[in-house]
């Protein structure tokens, strides 16, 4: 049995996660749908604290609202003249959307409610995730360990970095 | 009451339906990309959520969303890196208008 | 290497070092590309010659061994493929057919332009295919030079042929490849049946002498691997790319592909097809029967209304090719080493025939016989030996195609089943049908008024022509006239198979 | 004379025709001639020999218990089929082939000499392809004779075959004239088309009796398989196919085999129109020899035709009709070679008459020693017939060659210009109407005793015929050579020709006066056993009776110019014109080959062929095309389109999957 | 912790060795020294090349998170071996004016990207796939958009990118899945976990299908195919050469091993019915498109996507031989494709024509050219003696081994295919030796490099067939890593 504050906090979530998702998809602003997309990367933010994630949280925040967003709202600006709308969706392609969006939710949905019907609670036993923990493992060689991720993660970055190079170059 | 895996899968599954919405229907590319966004944000709750009901023993499904919000940052910036390029030749962000290359 | 002391890897080892020489010469003489290829022709002829004989003094020596000189090298050892040689009666006289007509086809594509040195490069590659087909006695090997063989055709059509090359060199490049394509699954499905205790085996004898392959595979494995080899044999339904292929191609490759390509269709009909699958080919043989039957009537009747030179001696192939595979079926000694002597015969008079053809169009520029006659007046060289084709075509004793025809239907009709008696009955029609339309060329080409008074200007064969067309007529005169000399050689062979299929009867009697 | 010089007889011939073919053109061209006919010649006295010594000689031990045996003297194995079924080529020597062989070589030596003056122009000069000519007789001549000595039934197919193609060159050998292209073509199609039936006889009849052979000295022949009940060839009688015996579908298939090549009602429409070729081999071919070849086969097979009575029934009726149908066409034609083959269609069917009539084991068998009449005279008409046919058509052929045409209102009168022609012909109508001493009366008396021995009706029937015989031959004589006086159409006048081709008419005239007294029933008879015939004078004496009034009817109508020809014509207009125009057979044939095969066959299969079989897989690669078309808009350009088509795939290929693998 | 066990994975670091040195030269050397950067590296290359072929210690490494083993060391140095093909392709390429700016980021970007595949190959934990396919394909998009004088170049990039993101969000959905059902990312620990959950769950038929999706966009697969046409048509021909051989490779390793290793334990039967249809798909839809190109390049591109589904065959037999073959196939595939590509990118480099019509009596002008690509039409339709008869041979043999009539029945359909494939190859074998053309393209003056590329390449299309060791030695690999098709 959850505490009250723990349940109403998930609704809480759980409606600005929908309702901003929607939001951000459905705005004709585009600067709008940024911010929207902010607020739901918020949203999910506190999701991961609210299952004691707290270090991805932070990361959540740092890097995605932080980061992302900003290079979002970046983008638009540089792109977007300003006060300018998209024009409204043709009930066509709105329609289509509509129906391959819920049939992909739908089928997933389908999928794991069969498979998660019958899972129930947080289980107690949980490995602390704690910044040592995480640390460690980040570190580690060993089974669990990540370091070769961390490593291979950074090339990935590096090899953005040089293709925006590639892509950003006048000529 | 409690709180069920199901309950936390939902809303995650309809950001990414939402994702999916928005990607099929955005003109702007950029919109576009924040379509995505969400739907990267989803799958990233899905392990989250998965490791912390199912398996919270270790914290395989943490990494990996760790990992994954820096591979989106990557994606992203390439993304949208892509787009003002694109923007600067054919002055305009979209997406209905770069299909010169077809059948 | 081992290997390298069988003589029959030599028969590949000579068309490839003709194509090396080949490579080497200068693009702009024609003289050295002429020797070479003339020198590898004759090397090829000599070889077959002297096969002929090893042939004779083993069987003579008592080896009654079914393949003789057969060697064996690994190649795939995963797959358990190997590049495995051997002969029997059937595959040497086909090599020696092969022999003769890539001697001739030399000579008959003397003056080749433009392009001489590219053209005898896929000349010999072509050939390459046919002696590595049926040197072989691996599955996979077989299926590979038989590919070799098909592929050079489309670029000797479309570049050297005329007409409407593109579409008819696509239309039976296509066409053969999707009979291969039933072949390789075939060849597959056979390859994995091929053992009963998983010791996957490619060779042709060894797949035999197991005899493992399940009845029920059988039944879908022998039509898959009947029809690809039909589609090369020309059987009806899937004859149409030969009127459209021969008409366009270039005389020396008309030559070779009726004289000896389609004949690789015949040949792995009952080396592959019926030898290692003897039960479907007794269970499904009939089906077969009935279309090649068709064949044989429905391509001489096709011929009876055709102008175009080469379109007649297509359907006229057809009619012929349908023969081979009709006595193929008819599962008896007699029958098939008919079919034999008539690959031989068809062969050989189809390559003179398109030898002559291809001399005649040199000369007058149309194919159309409503457009000539008279030409045994201007050319009696090759009037006559037109006439000697033609009569050989419809079966003039003395010539080869009467003696295998009546192997065939002697043969055929000794089947104590009354259906294949009355199948026979009806093949035997063509006999008449195939004169009808002969003659009907004979009469408008040869005799008669002359059509165009340009003709009269023509000149008779120049000395390569004669060559040529001599070789092959008197290659025809010599089976027409000491067939036992071939049939000697030739009926040992069918042993084995008729052995197979009497075995696979019998079993399934008793079952 | 061993009888193993038949080999030589044999292979002159063919050595003949390899070099005068092969190297004929480098020599001249009288020198080709004179060569042939030296070859000829010693082929002929040859011939001579081992005939006589066959027939005369005992040396040899041929006669067994007074029946004269078959003697095989040469037979090595051709073809092997299987162990049992071998085609040999052999040379066997018994009556018939004895005698064909002295026929063959008479005729053919007669022709090869006519030929060297025939075969030139007036002033000498040997036309084009004289080398041809003789390398081409010597072909037919090699043909011929294998024919006859053929030891098994497959050699007579093979020489068949060997025979048309001879006929063939030979007739086309004017190849630039239509008519001769054209005549060629038919009449090789139309013997094929016999020769089929043959094969197909062939075929049924080797299946039961698992040889070719006639007599065959370790297993029994065909034929000596018919002493043996327990020979598989009894299964082949009590098989039966649609009511039929096998045998009697065999015989009857082989028969008609013989049917083309001798020209018998229906398949006799080749033999007139191959009158194109030149006019001695029209004696050679066309009148002597190989038109007689099927009346050989029926003979050579003749002891199992007796045994199946339906078949000799077939052949008896074909052969009364035909003689009948082509004496009436002869009666009327214009062109004196076609008016001489229609005559002799009929006289050859006369002796496939006479064969066929032989198996009727009547009361007078007793009386003229057997069944075998019929074969005997039918042999023996066929050897008088050869020579005084031969005759006939080298006399015809001298008097084309002095008007320079075949129709005989170009001629008329001819008789102060071509004595010894027209004595020769004259000599020839006689023997040819039956007129004692001359040979065809003797002959032809025997095949009437047959027929009467048959049947009163059928008697009546063929001396009817043999009337019609006398009647339209004379017509022909006096149409040449009397009628009116000759027109000179040329620049010089016709005359008897250089001695080249008087003497051999002279030669056959003397055979033609003399050959009826040939003791044929004591040598030629079917089981080798001498008949004991003699003269039946009733049956003689009416036919001689019924011959004259043929003779005197020709003479009131056509010795003189006058116009009762043409009245009685005018009174029968359409069956005039239905027997000129040979009862529109032709016109029937053309409209099965051109209209129902041609047009109705041929064609809808080519174009079926065209249309459907080559359609459907050029329709595989332009339904693959448009498919290729239609699905391009796929690949829309667009990336949500992309994306779209993406995850509707991973849902359908999740949901399909799902569904395939659950339910 | 043990960091010695990055020296059990040489191929890798020196990679990275090889991507520093030439990220050193490209950064410090002055400006005319550049112009030797392209065969520097590939020089560097090559000497890497040479090494990689040394065999290092193998097996698991940061506990079972990477595997290094015979099959992943020969697929990384036919990877190689493809890569330096394509770096003496692009010498004269890059060294062009408006390139030549950047060719620094080319060569860089390309070992970055190969640093992927082999993180793909070798990787057995699903965090470092993910990163590895990353780090393969979104660079990739830097090199499509690498010639910015086309506006295709960038409409190509923009929309590899945005399918390429889908795509991979598509993948993690289903590697989120997977996780939920078994706990672990890594390979064995999945498939051990797997087998002990029902066959019929549904969410694993959606688990798997997104993850064909996600692997089956890099090769793509039928129907995450239609970014290929567009990127390859855009991308400047050195990359799209490195894009249709190299990434399609390493996926199509990457592809077996998962589907092997990760669902081959107690799913078989769910994904080979998937692939089933994929590969019917795959060949026959890129067969189809192929036929009416007339660009080259985009023309090769439909032909790479029907060579997929052949190469897909391998898969699905989920066997040694299949295995064996599918390498095979990957090699040939590599000569095939790289002499082609050679070709029309020398063609390209000079008169910028690549349209099927432009090479009309090619044959005429340079005889050479139209020989290797005749050979590598030859060799992609499978044409003996050539070695893609072999590979195609192989593979389906390779398929046909599983035994079942249903895989009988995909192997003729994909026989039929290579029918129509057949089809258009000769197309343009007919075009440069039938066609006649009077304005032909003149005689191409081609680099020595490329020359070099191509010759290796036609060396490569000849020998790979005729010598048998080659496939003999790939079998004997597959069967040393016959462990993770016991887990079937």
């Amino acid at each position: 049995m959850e505490s009250l504050g723990n349940i109403i906090m998930y609704f809480v979530i759980a409606l600005a996660i929908i309702v901003f998702s929607v939001l951000t998809v459905t705005t004709r602003k585009i600067l709008r749908s940024a911010t929207y997309l902010l607020f739901t990367l918020f949203a999910t933010a506190a999701l991961y604290f609210q299952l004691d994630y707290a270090f991805l949280g932070a990361v959540q925040i740092a890097v995605y609202a932080g980061g992302i967003v900003v290079l979002f709202v970046f983008s638009i600006l540089l792109t977007q003249k300003p006060g300018e709308d998209a024009a409204p969706l043709s009930s066509h392609r709105k329609w289509l959307g509509i129906i391959t969006a819920v049939a992909g939710v739908a089928v997933c949905g389908c999928a794991v409610f069969s498979y998660a019907q019958f899972c129930g609670q947080l289980m107690p036993d949980m490995a602390a995730p704690s910044i040592e923990n995480i640390g460690k493992f980040l570190l580690s060689t060993d089974k669990l360990g990540y370091l070769l991720p961390f490593e291979a993660v950074s090339v990935l970055l590096l090899a953005c970095i040089i293709g925006g190079v590639v892509i950003a170059r006048r000529r | 009451m409690n709180l069920t895996l199901l309950m936390y899968l939902i809303p995650s599954l309809i950001m990414f339906g939402c994702g999916v919405y928005g990607f099929l229907t955005r003109k702007n590319m950029i919109a576009i990309m924040i379509s995505l966004e969400l739907m990267l944000n989803s799958i990233d709750i899905n392990f989250v959520v998965f490791n912390r009901y199912l398996f919270p023993g270790q914290m395989e499904g943490m990494f990996f969303t760790l990992f994954a919000i820096a591979i989106a940052a990557a994606e992203t910036a390439l993304a949208l890196a892509i787009i003002i390029n694109v923007f600067r030749i054919a002055k305009d962000v979209d997406i209905n208008k770069i299909n010169k290359l077809k059948f | 290497m081992e290997i390298f002391n069988n003589i029959l890897i030599y028969f590949v080892i000579v068309p490839l070092l003709t194509i090396l020489g080949l490579a080497f010469c200068s693009n702009r003489g024609i003289g050295a590309v002429r020797a070479v290829a003339v020198a590898g022709a004759t090397v090829l002829m000599a070889l077959a010659g002297y096969l002929v004989y090893l042939f004779l003094q083993a069987r003579g020596a008592g080896d009654t061994s079914e393949m003789i000189l057969c060697s064996e090298v690994t190649w795939y050892a995963p797959l358990n493929i190997k590049l495995a040689l051997g002969v029997d009666g059937v595959s040497v006289v086909m090599i020696l057919l092969s022999a003769f007509i890539v001697f001739a086809g030399v000579f008959a594509s003397w003056k080749m332009d433009p392009l001489p040195k590219q053209f005898f490069l896929w000349f010999f590659l072509l050939s390459t295919g046919v002696f590595g087909f049926f040197i072989s006695i691996d599955l996979f090997t077989m299926f590979m030079f038989y590919e070799v063989a098909l592929i050079p055709m489309y670029l000797l059509i479309g570049v050297w042929g005329s007409g409407n090359k593109n579409y008819s060199a696509m239309k039976l490049t296509l066409m053969l490849m999707g009979g291969s394509a039933f072949l390789m699954l075939g060849i597959i499905g056979i390859y994995f049946h091929s053992s009963a205790d998983g010791q996957w085996t490619m060779n042709i004898l060894e797949i035999a002498k197991n005899d493992a392959i399940p009845h029920s595979w059988q039944m879908w494995l022998f039509p898959l691997t009947f029809i690809g080899f039909g589609v090369l044999g020309a059987m009806f339904p899937f004859h149409t790319w030969s009127p459209d292929g021969h008409a366009s191609a270039p005389t020396a490759v008309s030559m070779l592909h009726a004289g000896v390509l389609m004949k690789l269709g015949g040949y792995g009909c009952f080396r592959i097809a019926i030898y290692l699958m003897p039960f479907a080919a007794n269970e499904l043989g009939w089906i077969f029967l009935t279309l090649t039957g068709i064949s044989i009537v429905y391509g001489a009747f096709s011929a009876c209304v055709q102008t175009d030179l080469k379109y007649i001696n297509a359907y006229s192939s057809v009619s012929h090719c349908g023969m081979v595979l009709f006595a193929v079926l008819m599962f008896n000694t007699t029958a098939m080493t008919g079919a034999v002597l008539q690959m031989l015969s068809h062969g050989l008079m189809t390559a003179l025939f398109f030898a002559l053809i291809g001399m005649i169009y040199g000369r007058t520029h149309t194919r159309d016989i409503r457009d000539m006659g008279g030409l045994m007046h201007i050319m009696p060289y090759l009037g006559v030996g037109y006439v000697l084709a033609g009569l050989a075509s419809l079966g003039l004793p003395g010539l080869s195609g009467f003696v295998a025809e009546m192997t065939i239907f002697v043969g055929s009709y000794m089947h104590t089943d009354i259906f294949h008696r009355v199948l026979t009955i009806a093949a035997t029609c063509s006999i008449v049908i195939t004169a009808v339309y002969i003659l009907r060329v004979v009469a408008k080409l040869l005799f008669g008024d002359v059509q165009n008074e340009h003709h009269r200007e023509l000149t008779d064969a120049s000395w390569e022509e004669r060559l040529s067309t001599a070789t092959l007529i008197i290659a025809v005169a010599i089976i027409g006239c000491f067939p036992n000399f071939f049939v000697n050689i030739i009926s040992d062979s069918f042993l084995p198979i008729v052995g197979a299929l009497e075995n696979a009867a019998h079993a399934a009697g008793v079952m | 004379m061993p009888l193993s010089y038949t080999i030589a007889v044999i292979a002159i011939p063919l050595i003949m025709f390899l070099f005068l073919g092969l190297s004929g053109v480098k020599m001249g061209k009288k020198t080709t001639g004179i060569i042939g006919v030296i070859a000829m010649l010693i082929t002929t006295i040859l011939a001579y020999g081992v005939a006589l010594t066959y027939f005369f000689g005992s040396s040899e031990g041929q006669i067994v218990d007074g029946v004269r045996k078959a003697v095989t003297v040469f037979n090595p194995d051709w073809l092997t089929f299987s162990d049992t079924l071998v085609v040999r080529m052999g040379i066997m020597l018994d009556p018939i082939a004895a005698m064909m062989l002295i026929v063959i070589t008479t005729v053919s030596l007669m022709v090869h000499l006519y030929s060297l003056g025939y075969m030139c122009d007036h002033h000498g000069n040997a036309e084009k392809g004289f080398q041809r000519y003789y390398a081409f007789l010597a072909l037919f001549t090699f043909s011929m004779l294998g024919l006859v000595v053929a030891t098994n039934l497959f050699q007579i197919f093979i020489f068949f075959e060997m025979v048309g193609v001879s006929s063939y060159l030979l007739i086309g050998f004017y190849y630039t004239t239509p008519a001769a292209n054209h005549a060629n073509k038919k009449a090789f199609i139309v013997t094929r088309l016999a020769d089929l039936f043959f094969l197909i006889g062939i075929l049924i009849l080797s299946f039961y009796t698992q040889t070719f052979d006639f007599f065959s000295n370790n297993v029994n022949g065909i034929i000596g398989m018919l002493d043996d009940p327990q020979a598989s060839l009894a299964q082949a009688g009590t098989t039966t196919f649609m009511g039929c015996s096998a045998m009697a579908w065999a015989l009857t298939f082989i028969f008609i085999g013989g049917a083309g090549k001798s020209a018998m009602y229906p398949l006799h429409i080749w033999l007139p129109d191959a009158m194109e070729g030149p006019t001695p081999v029209s004696a050679l071919i066309h009148a002597a020899t190989m038109v007689v070849a099927g009346v050989f086969l029926v003979a050579r097979l003749f002891p199992m035709y007796v045994l199946v009575q339906g078949t000799m029934d077939i052949i008896c009726v074909v052969g009364a009709f035909t003689a009948f149908y082509a004496a009436a066409i002869a009666c009327v034609q214009s062109d004196i070679k076609r008016a001489l083959a229609f005559s002799t269609i009929s006289q050859i069917a006369f002796m496939m008459t006479s064969l066929a009539v032989s198996s009727a084991d009547g009361q007078l068998i007793e009386i003229h020693g057997g069944y075998g009449l019929g074969f005997m005279a039918s042999m023996f008409h066929l050897f008088t017939h050869a020579m005084f046919k031969a005759l006939l058509f080298l006399c015809a052929g001298a008097i084309i060659h002095a008007v320079h045409s075949n129709e005989n209102d170009k001629m008329h009168g001819l008789h102060k210009y071509m004595p010894i022609t027209s004595i020769a012909f004259l000599i020839g109508c006689l023997a040819i109407a039956g007129i004692p001493p001359f040979a065809g009366f003797w002959s032809k008396d025997e095949i009437l005793v047959a027929a009467y021995e048959k049947g009163i009706g059928w008697g009546i029937w063929m001396t009817m015929v043999a009337g019609m015989t006398a009647f339209y031959m004379f017509r022909i004589y006096f149409l040449i050579f009397h009628w009116k006086k000759h027109e000179v159409h040329t620049e010089h006048e016709p005359a008897d020709q250089p001695w080249t081709m008087t003497l051999p008419l002279i030669i056959l005239a003397a055979i033609s006066i003399v050959a009826g007294f040939v003791p044929a029933a004591k040598l030629v008879t079917w089981d080798g056993t001498p008949l004991h015939t003699q003269l039946n004078w009733t049956i003689a004496g009416t036919s001689v009776l019924i011959a004259c009034i043929g003779i005197g009817l020709a003479y009131k109508m056509y010795y003189k110019e006058n116009d009762l020809p043409e009245r009685m014509a005018n009174s029968c207009r359409g069956l005039w014109t239905a027997a000129y125009k040979r009862f529109y057979m032709d016109e029937l044939y053309q409209f099965i080959t051109h209209k129902v095969i041609f047009q109705g066959i041929c064609k809808p299969i080519a174009k079926f062929d065209r249309a459907i079989i080559d359609g459907f897989f050029n329709m595989l690669a332009e339904v693959t095309n448009r498919t290729s078309f239609g699905i391009r808009k796929m690949q829309s350009g667009s990336i949500q389109g992309y994306v779209y088509f993406y995850l509707i795939g991973v849902l359908l290929l999740a949901v399909i999957t799902m569904a395939c693998v659950l339910l | 912790m043990d960091y010695s066990q990055f020296l059990m994975m040489p191929q890798e670091i020196g990679l990275l060795i090889v991507f520093l040195l030439v990220f050193i030269y490209d950064t410090f050397m002055p400006a005319r020294a550049q112009r030797f950067l392209p065969i520097f590296t590939t020089i560097l290359f090559a000497i890497y090349t040479a090494f990689s072929f040394i065999p290092c210690q193998m097996g698991e490494l940061f506990g079972g998170m990477m595997e290094t083993n015979p099959a992943t060391w020969v697929m990384k140095c036919i990877l190689n071996i493809g890569v330096f093909i394509v770096f003496l392709q692009a010498i004269k390429w890059t060294n062009e004016d408006f390139v030549s700016v950047r060719r620094g980021e080319f060569y860089e970007l390309i070992l970055l990207t190969l640093f992927g595949m082999f993180l793909m190959i070798s990787s057995r934990h699903f965090l470092l796939f993910v990163i590895g396919l990353e780090t393969a394909s979104l660079p990739i998009a830097a090199l499509t958009a690498f010639e910015k004088r086309h506006y295709e170049s960038h409409e190509a990039a923009a929309k590899y990118i945005f399918t390429a993101i889908f795509s991979s969000a598509i993948f993690m959905l289903g590697i989120s899945f997977v996780y939920g059902m078994s706990g672990s990312l890594y390979f064995n620990d999945i498939a051990n976990a797997l087998s002990l959950i029902s066959s019929k769950s549904i969410l694993l038929f959606v688990a798997v299908a997104f993850v064909i999706a996600g692997v089956g966009f890099k090769l793509s697969l039928v129907p995450f195919h239609q970014w290929t046409a567009d990127v390859y048509q855009g991308a400047p021909t050195a990359v799209t050469s490195y894009l249709s051989v190299i990434s399609k490779g390493a996926a199509a390793f990457a592809f077996l091993i998962i589907l092997v290793q990760v669902f081959g334990s107690a799913y078989h039967q769910v994904w080979e019915w998937m692939l089933y249809a994929i590969i019917i798909l795959t060949i026959t839809i890129g067969n189809l498109f192929a036929i009416r190109q007339h660009n080259l390049k985009r023309f090769l591109a439909f032909s790479s996507i029907s060579q997929a589904g052949y190469i897909m065959l391998g898969v699905i037999a989920a066997s040694t031989v299949g295995m064996a073959s599918m390498i095979y196939y990957i090699l040939v595939y590599i000569f095939s494709n790289l002499a082609a590509f050679g070709v029309i990118a020398a063609i390209e480099r000079q008169t910028g024509k690549v349209t099927m019509d432009d090479y009309n009596g090619l044959f005429k002008t340079n005889p050479w050219m139209a020989f290797t690509m005749m050979l590598a039409m030859f060799s992609l339709g499978g044409i003996p003696p050539f070695a893609g008869f072999f590979s195609k041979f192989f593979i389906f043999v390779g398929a046909a081994s599983t035994g079942s009539v249903a895989i009988y029945v995909l192997v003729f359909i994909a026989l039929v295919n290579t029918i129509i494939s057949l089809y258009y190859y000769l197309l343009v074998v007919k075009a440069m030796f039938i066609r006649q053309d009077e304005c032909a393209i003149p005689y191409i003056d081609s680099h020595w490099t490329e020359e070099l590329g191509m010759t290796i390449s036609v060396m490569g299309i000849i020998a790979v067939g005729i010598a048998s060791n080659v496939y003999t030695f790939m079998s004997q690999i597959s069967d040393s890593v016959i462990h993770i098709f016991h887990l079937i």
